[in-house]
C-alpha cells in the first residue's frame, strides 16, 4: 500500500476524529463518530481483517452509534449547543494530549522493530487470515473462557440498563435529602 | 513503506483525540462518544499487531472489545437517561452536587 | 535465671478485666460496686506484683520471672512474642503503678463520687492501669508500645474526660498533637531497629542476630555491635519519643494544659506513672543508650536545661495545679540528666520517690481544690491548715519531700542524681541540678505557704464552706505520705553508712557490663560535702521564700520585679533577702517570666499553630482539587498519565 | 479446511479451575430470577440467600492442594485465598445492608444479584492468567458497580455518583485496554506468562515501558492513587452507604489482587523500572488523602479520603515488589476490609427512618446512647489509626516491615509520618462520639442521643462481627499471615 494512500486516509480519519470531539452540536459528533468508525473499518480490511472489518460496521457503526442517536434524540439534544469548557481547560487539555500522543507516536515508530512488522509488510500471513472460520478456531478454544465472561457481561449490562431505564412502577416522589444543593 | 507501526501511531492519535474529547467537552453524551473514541482506537492497535505478528488473537480480543462497547453503552446510556430524569441536564459542568 | 511464671498475666489482665466490665455493666451496678470493683482489680494486681517481688528478691541475683503468652506477629524472619517479663527493674515500677494507682484508685471513688460518668471514669482508668502494666512487663519494644499507646490514648480520654466547653478541648488535642509527634519518632526508632537487627541486613554495620525480634535482651546485647551512627540514630529517635510521653524539652507544652482533667488522672497519670514511661524506656534499653554516648550527652542536658527551665516557670504560676505540673516537668528532668549520665539505677529510684510525693502532692491540691469547690488560684487561698488539716500535714510532708530536706524520701533521690553527676565529671550539669533544687525548694515553699498558711484570702462564704475531705481521699494522703518519708531509706548511699538497697536490687537490670565498674566512685568526703552543699541551698531558698511569701501573693509583684513600695520595705528590712533579691530573684523571676512567655506561649504555640495552619492550607488544596468536575477530573487523570509516560520515557530505561 | 475440534477446551484444562466462577456467576442468575418471583415484601429474604450463597462460594472457592488450570484461569493458593476475601467481605457487606437499603433509597432487589455478579468479576480478576481475562473480569465487576452506586435512583446523588464512576471509570479502561495492547504487541501475547519475558537483556523495550505506565493508570484509577484518586470521595459520598461500604473493600480488594497476579507477580521488572514514579505516587497518594480527609465534615467523605490513603501505604507493596510485602497486602486488605466495613455500619446506623446520617456531627452523643457501637466504632477508628494491638496495627507493621525489609526507608518514614497525621481525624470521630454530646445539643444539633434510631438488628450484628474480626486480627494475626504468605507461595513461577 502506497503511502501517499496511507496518510490520505489517515488525514481524513483524524480529521473525522477531530470532528467528534469539537463540533458543538451533539448529533454532528456523533455522524463524526460513525465516520471514523467507517474509516476504522477500512483500515481492518488493509491489515487483512475483514471480520473484524464486517463485524465494525454492523455493531458499532451500526447498532451502537444507533443507540447512541437514539438517546440524543430522546434527550431532546438535538440543536442543543453545547458550551465550551473553559478555554484555560482546552489549552492544557489539548496540549497533554498532543505531547501524549506525539510521544507515544514517536516512540511506536521510531525504534526499528519495536512494533512486530514494524514499517516493513508484517509477518507472512496463513491461508485464511482474518477469516470467520480462524476466528471461530481461536474464539472459542485458547478464548473460551473471555467469550463465556463476555456473555456474563452482557447479561449484567442488560440487567443494569434495565435496572436504571426503567421507570419505577410505583411513582414515588423523590425522597428528601438534607443538604442537597446546599 | 507503511507497515504495523503507521498504524499504532495513527491509533495512539486517535486515542488521545478521544482522551482530549473526555477532558473538554461538557454534554455527557459527547464525553461518552469520546470514550467510544478512545476504545476503537486500541482496537486498531490491536489489529495492527495481530498483522504485524501474523497471529489471530488480537483481532480475537477485539471482538471482545467491541461486545464491551455494546455492554457500556447500554449501561451507559442507562446511567444518562437515570441522571436526566432527575437533573434535566446532560451539562458535566453542572453536574457537580458532590465536591470537596 | 529465668523462671517461667504463667500467673503474670494476671497483672495487667485484672485492670483490663475491670474496664471491660465498667464498659459492659458499669451503669446498672450502681456507683458502689464499681467503686469496689475498680479498686479491687488493681488491688489483686498489686498483691501480685508483691508475690513477684518477694519472689525476686529471694531469687539469686540478675533472675527474671517470664510469661510466655503466645506468639502475636510472625512474618518471614521476624516474630513478636506477647511475652510480660519481670526483673528488677520492671517489677519495682509494676509496684509502684500498681500501689500509688491503687491509692489513686481508692482516692477517686471519694473525688469524684459526684460525677455523673462515674463508670466511664473508672473504665479509663483501670484501662489505663493495664496498658501502662503492659507498658513495664513487656518484653520487646513492639509489646511495649501497645502498652505506650495504649497509656497515650487513655491519657487523651481522660484530659478530656469533662469537655464542656472548647478551650478545654483544645488541651487534649495539644496533648494528643505532642504526643503523637513523640509517637512517630518512637516508631521510626523502633523500624530503623528492626531494619537493623533483621537478618541479612549486614551492610552499615546491621549485626545478623538469626530472627529479629525487637526483644530489649537482644538490643541490648547488639547494641554495641552495630555502627555507632545506627545506634545514635536509634537512640536519639527513641529519646524524642521519650521526650513527648515524659514532657521534656522541646515537647514538654501539654503537660501543664493536661492539668484540664481530673485530678487524680493528673495524679495518676500525669505526676507517677505514664510520664515516667520515657525514661523506664531508656532505663530498659541502658545498653542500647550506653552504645551510643553522643545521645546520653544529649539526653544529660536535655534533662538538665528541662528541669532549670521548668523549675523556673513553677515560681511564677498562680494555679495550683499548675505549679505541680511545671514541678513533674521539673522532676523528670532530673531523671533524664541521671540516665544522661548513666546513673540509670537513680534515676529509676528518683521516679519511685517522685511518684510518692507528687503523686500526694497531686492529690492534695485535689483536696484542696475539693474544699474550694473548684477553685485553683493560690492567691484565692491561705490560711487552710486549720480547715483541712489532714490535707495540710501530709502536704507539708511531700513538700519537705519533693524539696530534698534531708531524711525525706527526696533527698535520697536526688543526692543519688547529683552525686552521680558530679562523679561523672559533669560539673556543669550538677551546677545546674543544683540550681533546680534550689528553685524547687523556692516554689514548693511559696505554694505551702500561700495555700495552707496565714489568712484565708478569697470569698468569704468559700473560706468558710472549707471542709476536710472524706477518709477515702485522706487515707491515701496519708499512706503517700509515709511512703513518701519511708522511700527514700531504700536507697541510702554508702556515705551515710546505707546501702544501696534498691540500687544494688536493680543493677543487675540496669547496668550493662561495660558500665558496671564505674558507677559511683565517689569518695566518703567529697560525698558528704556534696550534701552538705545541696542540703544548704534547699534550706536556705526554702527558707528564704517562707519569709519572702509572708506578705501573701503580693510578693510576686515583687519578684516579677515591679518595683513598688513593698519592695523597699523588704529590702530595707532583711538585708540578705535584699542581696538574694537583686542577684537571684529579680533575674529569674524575669527570665522565668520570659521563659513562659515566649517559649511556651509565643514561640513553640506559634510554632504549633504554624505547622497546624500549613497542614491546614494544604489540606484546603488537595480538597479543592476534587472540584466535582468530571471534565476536571478527567484532566488530572490525563496529566498524570503523561506524568507516568514521561517518567518512563524519559527517566527509564535502564 | 479443517473441521472444529470437537473437544473446544484448551489443552490441559480442569473443570476444577473454574468452578467457584461457575458457582458464582450460577448464584447470581439465581438470585435475580429469585428476585423476580420474591414476594416484594419480604425482599429480605433474597439478602439471605445472597449471604448463604456467598458463604458457599467461600467454602467452594478454596483451593485444592495442587494448583489446577482451565486455560487462563487458575485456582491455586492465591485465587482461593482471594475467593474467601471477596465472598466473605461481601457478604458482611450484604449483612449490613439488609436492614438499610431503604434507607439509603435503594428500592429495587437487583442489588443483590448485581452484587453478586462484582463479586464473581472480582474473582476473575484474581484467578486470572491472562491480561484480556482480567480486563473482562474487571469490566464485570466494574459495569455491576456503575449500576450499583446509582440504584439510588431518586437520589440526585446517587445518579451523580454513578455518572461519574462510569464515565471516568470508561475512560480509565480504556487506558489499561492500550496498556495491554501495547504489552500485547511487544509479548506476542496477553498470556502473563509471556510477560515476564518482557525484560530481555539490556531491560525492557520503550514500547513495554509504555504499556505498563498506561496498564497502571488503569489501575491507579480502579484503586484510587494519586492523582487518578478524584472520582473516589465523590463517587463514595453519593452512592447509597452499602454500596460505598461494599466499593471500598471489595472492589478495592479485587483491584489489588488482579494488580498483585498481573504486575506485581507476572511482570516483576515492574517495580525497577518503574520503581521512581511508583514511590512518588505512593507517597502522595498517602499524604493527598490523609490531608484531604483532615478537613471533611462528612464522615462518610472522610472515610473515602481514608481509603485514598490507605491506598498509598498499600501501594508501598507494589513499590516493594518483594513476595513478603505482597503477602503484607493481602493480610492488609483483609483487616481494612474488617475495620472500614465496621466503620461504615455504624455511620448506617445513625440512618434515621428516611434519612441518612452522614455527618462527623450526627455521631455526638453515640457513647451515651449505644455504647456498644460506640465502642466498636472506637475500635474500627483506633485500627484505621494503627493503634495497637488492633488488626490495623498489625497490618501496618507487617506492610511497613516488609517495605523497610525491601530497602525503602524513605517511604516508610513518610508512611509513618502519615499515620501519625491521619490520627487527627480519625480521633476526631472517636472525640465526637464521646465528647461532643453536650455541645451539639447546645446548638440544636440533632446528636444520636436525642433521635430515636429504628432498631436494626441485623446492622447490629454486622457491626459487632466486624469490631469483633479487627480485635481477632489484631491479636492472633499468625493464622491469617500465614494463610497470605502461603497464597502467595502457591502462584507458578513466583
Amino acid at each position: 500500500m502506497s503511502e501517499l494512500v496511507f496518510y490520505l486516509l489517515a488525514a481524513i480519519t483524524v480529521l473525522c476524529a477531530l470532528g467528534v470531539i469539537t463540533r458543538p452540536n451533539p448529533v454532528h459528533s456523533a455522524l463524526f463518530l460513525v465516520m471514523t468508525l467507517f474509516m476504522l473499518a477500512v483500515f481492518y480490511i488493509i491489515l487483512e481483517a475483514h471480520l473484524v472489518a464486517a463485524l465494525q460496521i454492523i455493531v458499532y457503526a451500526g447498532a451502537v452509534m444507533v443507540l447512541f442517536l437514539f438517546v440524543i434524540t430522546l434527550l431532546n439534544l438535538k440543536g442543543d449547543p453545547d458550551e465550551p469548557a473553559h478555554p484555560l481547560l482546552r489549552i492544557v487539555a489539548y496540549a497533554v494530549a498532543a505531547t501524549l500522543a506525539a510521544g507515544v507516536a514517536i516512540v511506536l515508530m521510531g525504534d526499528a522493530g519495536v512494533v512486530p512488522g514494524g514499517a516493513g509488510a508484517g509477518a507472512v500471513l496463513a491461508e485464511g487470515f482474518g477469516g470467520t472460520r480462524a476466528l471461530a478456531r481461536i474464539l472459542f478454544t485458547d478464548y473460551l473462557v473471555a467469550f463465556e465472561l463476555t456473555s456474563v457481561l452482557l447479561l449484567v449490562a442488560v440487567v443494569g440498563a434495565v435496572v436504571l431505564a426503567q421507570r419505577e412502577p410505583v411513582a414515588e416522589a423523590p425522597l428528601t435529602e438534607t443538604g442537597e444543593d446546599a | 513503506m507503511v507497515g504495523p507501526a503507521h498504524f499504532m501511531a495513527l491509533s495512539a492519535a486517535l486515542f488521545f483525540i478521544g482522551a482530549a474529547g473526555v477532558a473538554t467537552r461538557r454534554n455527557i453524551v459527547v464525553i461518552f462518544m469520546s470514550v467510544e473514541l478512545m476504545l476503537n482506537a486500541a482496537n486498531l492497535a490491536f489489529v495492527a499487531v495481530a498483522r504485524g505478528l501474523g497471529t489471530m488473537e488480537g483481532q480475537v480480543i477485539v471482538f471482545f472489545v467491541m461486545t464491551l462497547a455494546a455492554a457500556e453503552a447500554a449501561v451507559g446510556l442507562a446511567v444518562i437517561l437515570a441522571m436526566f430524569r432527575n437533573r434535566q441536564t446532560v451539562d458535566a459542568g453542572e453536574i457537580s452536587l458532590l465536591k470537596w | 535465671m529465668v523462671s517461667a511464671e504463667s500467673w503474670l498475666r494476671w497483672i495487667p489482665l485484672l485492670p483490663l478485666l475491670g474496664a471491660v466490665l465498667h464498659v459492659a455493666v458499669g451503669y446498672r451496678v450502681g456507683r458502689r460496686a464499681t467503686g469496689v470493683l475498680a479498686c479491687s482489680v488493681v488491688g489483686v494486681s498489686f498483691l501480685l506484683a508483691l508475690r513477684a517481688f518477694s519472689a525476686l528478691v529471694s531469687a539469686p541475683e540478675g533472675a527474671v520471672l517470664a510469661d510466655d503468652v503466645y506468639r502475636w506477629i510472625a512474618v518471614a524472619g521476624f516474630n513478636i512474642d506477647v511475652r510480660l517479663v519481670l526483673d528488677s527493674l520492671s517489677v519495682v515500677m509494676c509496684l509502684v503503678i500498681t500501689g500509688v494507682g491503687f491509692l489513686i484508685h481508692v482516692y477517686s471513688t471519694g473525688y469524684m463520687a459526684h460525677d455523673d460518668d462515674y463508670a466511664r471514669f473508672f473504665a479509663y482508668l483501670n484501662l489505663f492501669t493495664s496498658a501502662m502494666l503492659v507498658l513495664v512487663m513487656a518484653d520487646n519494644l513492639v509489646l511495649m508500645f501497645v502498652g505506650w499507646e495504649g497509656v497515650g490514648l487513655c491519657s487523651y480520654l481522660l484530659i478530656g474526660f469533662w469537655y464542656t466547653d472548647t478551650a478545654k478541648a483544645s488541651a487534649g488535642k495539644k496533648a494528643f498533637v505532642v504526643n503523637r509527634v513523640g509517637d512517630a519518632a518512637f516508631v521510626l526508632g523502633t523500624f530503623l531497629l528492626f531494619w537493623a537487627l533483621a537478618p541479612g541486613a549486614s551492610e552499615l554495620g546491621a549485626s545478623d542476630l538469626g530472627a529479629s525480634s525487637l526483644r530489649f535482651a537482644d538490643i541490648n546485647a547488639a547494641a554495641p555491635g552495630l555502627s555507632p551512627g545506627l545506634v545514635t540514630a536509634a537512640a536519639l529517635l527513641l529519646f524524642v519519643g521519650a521526650t513527648g510521653k515524659s514532657a521534656q524539652i522541646p515537647l514538654f507544652v501539654w503537660l501543664p494544659d493536661a492539668m484540664a482533667g481530673p485530678t487524680p488522672v493528673s495524679a495518676l497519670i500525669h505526676a507517677a506513672t505514664m510520664v515516667t514511661a520515657g525514661v523506664y524506656m531508656v532505663a530498659r534499653l541502658n545498653g542500647l543508650f550506653e552504645a551510643a554516648p553522643a545521645a546520653m550527652t544529649v539526653i544529660a542536658w536535655v534533662g538538665a536545661i528541662t528541669a532549670l527551665m521548668a523549675a523556673t516557670v513553677g515560681v511564677v504560676q498562680n494555679d495550683i495545679k499548675k505549679v505541680l505540673a511545671y514541678s513533674t516537668v521539673s522532676q523528670l528532668g532530673y531523671m533524664f540528666m541521671a540516665l544522661g549520665v548513666g546513673a540509670f539505677g537513680a534515676a529509676v529510684f528518683h521516679v519511685m520517690t517522685h511518684a510518692f510525693f507528687k503523686g500526694l502532692l497531686f492529690l492534695g491540691a485535689g483536696s484542696v481544690i475539693h474544699a474550694l469547690h473548684e477553685e485553683q488560684d493560690i492567691r484565692e487561698m491561705g490560711g487552710l491548715r486549720a480547715k483541712t488539716p489532714v490535707t495540710w500535714a501530709t502536704f507539708a510532708v511531700a513538700t519537705l519531700a519533693i524539696a530534698g530536706v534531708p531524711g525525706l524520701a527526696g533527698f535520697f533521690s536526688k543526692d543519688a542524681i547529683l552525686a552521680a553527676t558530679f562523679a561523672g565529671g559533669h560539673y556543669g550539669l550538677w551546677l545546674i541540678g543544683l540550681a533546680g533544687a534550689a528553685l524547687t525548694a523556692f516554689y514548693m515553699t511559696r505554694l505551702l505557704r500561700l495555700v495552707f498558711f496565714d489568712s484565708f484570702r478569697g470569698d468569704r462564704e468559700r473560706g468558710e464552706q472549707a471542709h476536710e475531705s472524706p477518709r477515702s481521699m485522706t487515707i491515701p494522703l496519708i499512706v503517700l505520705a509515709v511512703l513518701s518519708v519511708a522511700g527514700g531509706y531504700l536507697g541510702v548511699p554508702h556515705a551515710l553508712g546505707g546501702h544501696d538497697a534498691l540500687g544494688s536490687f536493680l543493677a543487675p537490670s540496669v547496668s550493662s557490663a561495660a558500665h558496671a565498674g564505674h558507677a559511683l566512685q565517689l569518695s566518703m568526703a567529697v560525698e558528704w560535702l556534696l550534701m552538705l552543699v545541696s542540703t544548704t541551698v534547699v534550706l536556705g531558698s526554702m527558707g528564704f521564700a517562707w519569709k519572702l511569701y509572708a506578705a501573701g501573693p503580693d510578693a510576686d509583684v515583687v519578684v516579677r520585679g515591679a518595683l513598688g513600695r513593698a519592695w523597699q520595705w523588704m529590702a530595707s528590712a532583711w538585708r540578705v533577702d535584699e542581696a538574694y533579691e537583686r542577684l537571684l530573684v529579680r533575674p529569674i523571676g524575669r527570665g522565668a517570666g520570659f521563659l513562659w512567655k515566649s517559649v511556651d506561649l509565643g514561640l513553640i504555640d506559634r510554632f504549633a499553630d504554624g505547622v497546624a495552619m500549613t497542614a491546614g492550607v494544604l489540606a484546603e488544596t488537595w480538597r479543592r482539587w476534587n472540584s466535582g468536575s468530571v471534565q476536571h477530573y478527567a484532566l488530572s487523570l490525563l496529566a498524570g498519565a503523561l506524568a507516568l509516560v514521561a517518567a518512563v520515557l524519559l527517566g527509564g530505561g535502564g | 479446511m479443517n473441521p472444529l475440534p470437537l473437544n473446544l477446551l484448551p489443552p490441559g484444562a480442569d473443570y476444577a479451575a473454574v468452578m467457584p466462577l461457575l458457582w458464582a456467576f450460577a448464584a447470581a442468575v439465581l438470585v435475580l430470577i429469585a428476585e423476580m418471583f420474591w414476594p416484594y415484601r419480604s425482599r429480605r429474604g433474597v439478602g439471605w440467600l445472597t449471604i448463604a450463597a456467598l458463604l458457599a462460594i467461600a467454602v467452594l472457592g478454596r483451593a485444592p492442594s495442587e494448583a489446577v488450570y482451565f486455560g487462563p484461569i487458575a485456582l491455586d493458593g492465591f485465587s482461593g485465598w482471594c475467593n474467601g476475601l471477596l465472598c466473605l467481605v461481601a457478604a458482611l457487606s450484604v449483612l449490613m445492608s439488609l436492614d438499610t437499603l431503604e434507607v439509603n433509597g435503594v428500592t429495587r432487589g437487583e442489588y443483590y444479584p448485581l452484587l453478586l455478579f462484582a463479586v464473581a468479576g472480582g474473582m476473575v480478576m484474581a484467578a486470572a492468567t491472562d491480561l484480556v481475562v482480567m480486563f473482562l473480569g474487571l469490566e464485570t465487576m466494574s459495569m455491576a458497580v456503575y449500576v450499583l452506586a446509582g440504584m439510588g435512583k431518586a437520589r440526585r446523588r446517587s445518579n451523580e455518583a454513578s455518572l461519574k464512576y462510569f464515565l471516568l471509570g470508561a475512560f480509565a479502561s480504556a487506558f489499561m485496554l492500550y496498556g495491554i495492547a501495547l504489552l500485547y504487541s511487544q509479548a506476542g501475547s496477553t498470556d502473563l506468562a509471556a510477560m515476564a519475558g518482557l525484560a530481555g537483556e539490556g531491560g525492557t523495550s520503550a514500547v513495554t515501558r509504555l504499556g505498563a505506565a498506561l496498564l497502571l493508570v488503569g489501575f491507579g484509577f480502579k484503586i484510587a492513587a494519586v492523582p487518578f484518586h478524584l472520582w473516589a470521595p465523590d463517587v463514595y459520598e453519593g452512592a447509597p452507604s452499602p454500596v460505598t461500604a461494599f466499593m471500598a473493600t471489595v472492589v478495592k480488594a479485587a483491584a489489588f489482587a488482579a494488580l498483585l497476579r498481573s504486575v506485581l507477580l507476572a511482570m516483576p521488572w515492574v517495580a525497577g523500572e518503574l520503581q521512581t514514579p511508583l514511590w512518588v505516587a505512593a507517597a502522595a497518594t498517602m499524604t493527598v488523602g490523609n490531608l484531604a480527609a483532615l478537613r471533611q465534615r462528612s464522615l462518610k467523605r472522610m472515610l473515602a479520603f481514608s481509603s485514598v490513603a490507605h491506598t498509598g501505604y498499600l501501594a508501598m507493596a507494589v513499590v516493594a515488589g518483594t513476595s513478603e510485602a505482597a503477602a503484607a497486602l493481602l493480610f492488609y486488605l483483609a483487616a481494612y476490609a474488617a475495620m472500614n466495613l465496621g466503620a461504615f455500619a455504624v455511620m448506617m446506623l445513625l440512618a434515621d427512618r428516611g434519612r441518612p446520617a452522614e455527618n462527623i456531627s450526627d455521631l455526638a452523643g453515640l457513647g451515651r446512647a449505644r455504647p456498644l457501637a460506640a465502642l466498636a466504632m472506637t475500635v474500627c477508628m483506633l485500627s484505621l489509626t494503627g493503634i495497637p494491638p488492633l488488626g490495623g496495627f498489625v497490618a501496618k507493621v507487617s506492610l511497613f516491615g516488609a517495605v523497610l525489609d525491601a530497602g525503602f526507608y524513605t517511604l516508610v518514614v513518610v508512611a509513618v509520618l502519615n499515620s501519625v497525621l491521619s490520627a487527627a481525624y480519625y480521633l476526631g470521630v472517636i472525640r465526637a462520639m464521646y465528647f461532643d454530646d453536650a455541645d451539639s445539643v447546645a446548638a440544636g444539633g440533632a446528636s444520636a442521643a436525642s433521635r430515636v434510631l429504628p432498631s436494626r438488628p441485623a446492622l447490629t450484628v454486622s457491626i459487632l462481627l466486624a469490631a469483633l474480626a479487627v480485635v481477632l486480627i489484631g491479636l492472633s494475626p499468625s493464622p491469617l499471615l500465614g494463610s497470605s504468605l502461603r497464597a502467595l507461595a502457591s502462584v507458578a513461577g513466583f
